[in-house]
């Protein structure tokens, strides 16, 4: 009962913050801002989302497997904005970024 | 009801004939590359969709000699397949393009056509 | 609920695939290319066809991404506008979505379990498969056992079409100019460089999975192969074309092409010679059953290695090519 | 609640599809392609738990490792080309 609340909640608040996410890499102004809510998405939204499926899931080859898959994105999707904010920062037909990251 | 069922098949025709507008319309090899891969995905979702059964699931099956629905597995061979052989078929519409660029310095076809003429 | 989000997709299918014809820009549309088949895999993953959708992942989001890019870097990215309008091609292609839209209004709805597709050898497959395959994924057991015929055709059209990139990028590989620095790959930039090895063992290790697990969960020859191809591709990119090429030469790329393809032929001609039709396993145990699953593991293993090696030397053929003045 | 989350994600799907369509500059795409495919193994996810097979998360698990390198790949070929000073 308690663990069923408490999914129901982090799935919520999840898909709450993949939402603004979302909104924010569509609504912000310049490349660095929209990555980083971007980002949001990447990390708490991901976190929180397979956290709530674990939760329901319990103890099983699934959790393990979800274990495995949210290592690996938390994993790449830092290091895909890292990347992605390098290449843009040293780009030269780009110029200087509009505000400072 | 019936018309929200036929939904799957409305979207084939359409990116069907995206996929051939682009072949057909656009002077850009690459882009018909492009519009050939679109037209290719329109048939796999044909297949797919027709593939589907109310209440079944993926044809892997759980629990033998349980009666369980599944989704007709013929049309998912038959496409996993077409997926590999499209991929390999662009790559060598590809090899192909980098080639013509590398003749006539141009991949629009006007320009090819009378590039070829002239020589 | 589940069906309604599948409307969604669809419909965000068809605002990208007309935003790829549309782009002028050839970059951003191998891209939306990206976008597209992401949107297609899930498509199949609510069409209830895991093992398409496993496969439409691996090479869309992956080596057709990159095989595409790779062709563009020698290429340019800038498609040339077009004065007229295409009065003709919009006449004919309206008439024909009119037509086939008005064919479609014969067709059985979505997921009607009495369409005629149902009827005639499907059920027989999902029947007779745990019985003479002993194996849970129908899709395997088709592939590999009961149409092998038409996979090993499959098989070698993807081996065809691979030497035929070979051959036609063959010619000319060192002509470029001689003051362009080597390709290094992303060697200068550390964490990406340090994540992606990291990453690498556990793609092979995961496309080996599929490869061996195939017979009871998704999976397979053809998806192991991609996803293993994209891990040996990662490697190249990070690296620089000059290390992908080291572990893994040419030479031995089409050994691998050539000897997938020969493993799945010798296993038909096996069958034959013990006595039964050209790819029937049931000969290779004493009981049918486990020869079954030996041929079929025995063929998936020849579709994993020749994938594997098509895709990775197209990869090189476009990669490691200079681009012309 | 399942449903209200694979909603939110599809929402954002339809965002990350905007913004690859409108985004100035490449690197706004790629971003845009990155989160999209995050979003999609959040969809696989859920939609595997709710069809009662959870054993498809080897899905979500595929695409969770190949987003990476397609994302990889666009940086170093888009280096590739800009670096020769022909386009633009």
């Amino acid at each position: 009962m308690i663990i069923d609340a408490l999914s129901f909640a982090m799935l919520a608040l999840g898909g709450f913050f993949v939402f603004m996410g979302g909104l924010g890499a569509l609504r912000l102004p310049d490349l660095y801002t929209r990555m980083h809510a971007a980002s949001l998405t990447d990390s708490l939204g991901t976190l929180l989302t397979l956290g709530g499926i674990m939760l329901q899931s319990g103890w099983s080859l699934a959790t393990v497997k979800l274990l495995t898959i949210l290592f690996f994105l938390l994993m790449t999707g830092p290091t895909a904005t890292y990347a992605l904010a390098n290449a843009a920062l040293f780009s030269r037909d780009d110029g200087p970024p509009a505000t400072a990251p | 009801m019936k018309v929200l069922g036929l939904y799957n098949y409305w979207v084939f025709t359409v990116l069907l004939m995206i996929g051939l507008y682009a072949i057909i319309a656009r002077g850009n090899l690459v882009k018909k590359l492009l519009g050939l891969s679109i037209f290719q995905s329109a048939v796999f979702l044909l297949y797919i969709s027709m593939a589907k059964v109310e209440g079944g699931t993926a044809p892997i099956i759980q629990h033998a000699g349980e009666p369980q629905l599944f989704s007709n597995p013929l049309p998912h061979v038959l496409i996993l397949t077409a997926i590999v052989v499209g991929i390999s078929t662009i790559a060598l519409g590809l090899a192909i393009v980098v080639r013509i660029r590398e003749e006539f310095g141009t991949i629009e076809e006007d320009e090819i056509q009378a590039r070829d003429r002239d020589r | 609920m589940v069906t309604a989000f599948g409307f969604v997709l669809l419909t965000l299918l068809l605002v990208t695939a007309v935003a790829i014809v549309v782009t002028p820009n050839l970059f951003v549309a191998v891209m939306l290319t990206s976008i597209f088949s992401l949107l297609m895999a899930a498509t199949f993953f609510l069409l209830d066809a895991a093992d398409v959708a496993l496969t439409e992942a691996a090479i869309g989001a992956g080596m057709s991404t990159i095989l595409f890019l790779g062709a563009l870097a020698l290429i340019g990215e800038h498609e040339a506008r077009r004065r007229r309008r295409p009065w003709l091609p919009l006449a004919v292609i309206g008439l024909t979505a009119f037509t086939l839209i008005y064919a479609t209004f014969d067709k059985p709805r979505l997921g009607d379990p009495a369409a005629p597709v149902h009827q005639h050898v499907a059920p027989w497959y999902l029947e007779q498969t745990p019985e003479l395959m002993g194996m849970s994924n129908v899709v395997t057991a088709v592939l590999a056992g009961f149409r092998a015929y038409d996979t090993l055709g499959e098989v070698l059209v993807i081996l065809t079409a691979g030497f035929g990139v070979l051959l036609i990028l063959a010619e000319r590989r060192a002509g470029g100019r001689p003051d362009r620095p080597p390709a290094v790959g992303l060697r200068h930039h550390l964490i990406p460089r340090v994540v992606g090895q990291l990453l690498i063992p556990f793609i092979v290790l995961f496309g080996l999975y599929l490869q061996f697990h195939g017979e009871f969960g998704p999976g397979g020859g053809f998806q192991a192969g991609a996803i293993i191809a994209v891990g040996i591709v990662l490697h190249a990119l990070l690296e620089g074309e000059a290390a992908g090429r080291a572990i893994l030469p040419t030479r031995v790329l089409t050994g691998l092409m050539a000897g997938g393809a020969f493993l799945f032929a010798a296993v038909g001609i096996a069958g034959m010679l013990l006595g039964g039709e050209f790819l029937d396993y049931s000969g290779f145990s004493a009981d049918p059953v486990a020869g079954q699953q030996l041929g079929v593991h025995l063929v998936e293993a020849g579709v994993g290695i020749t994938v594997t090696g098509t895709l990775v030397a197209a990869f090189h053929a476009f990669a490691d090519r200079e681009r012309p003045a | 609640m399942y449903y209200a989350a694979a909603a939110a994600i599809l929402v954002t799907m339809a965002l990350a599809l905007l913004r690859a369509l409108l985004g100035p500059t490449v690197y706004d795409r790629v971003l845009a392609v990155n989160m999209f495919g995050t979003k999609t193994v959040l969809l696989v996810s859920i939609v595997a738990f709710l069809s009662g097979r959870p054993d498809f998360l080897d899905l979500a698990l595929a695409y969770a490792l190949i987003n990476f390198v397609g994302v990889l790949a666009v940086l170093e070929f888009f280096q590739k080309t800009r670096a020769d000073g022909r386009t633009r």
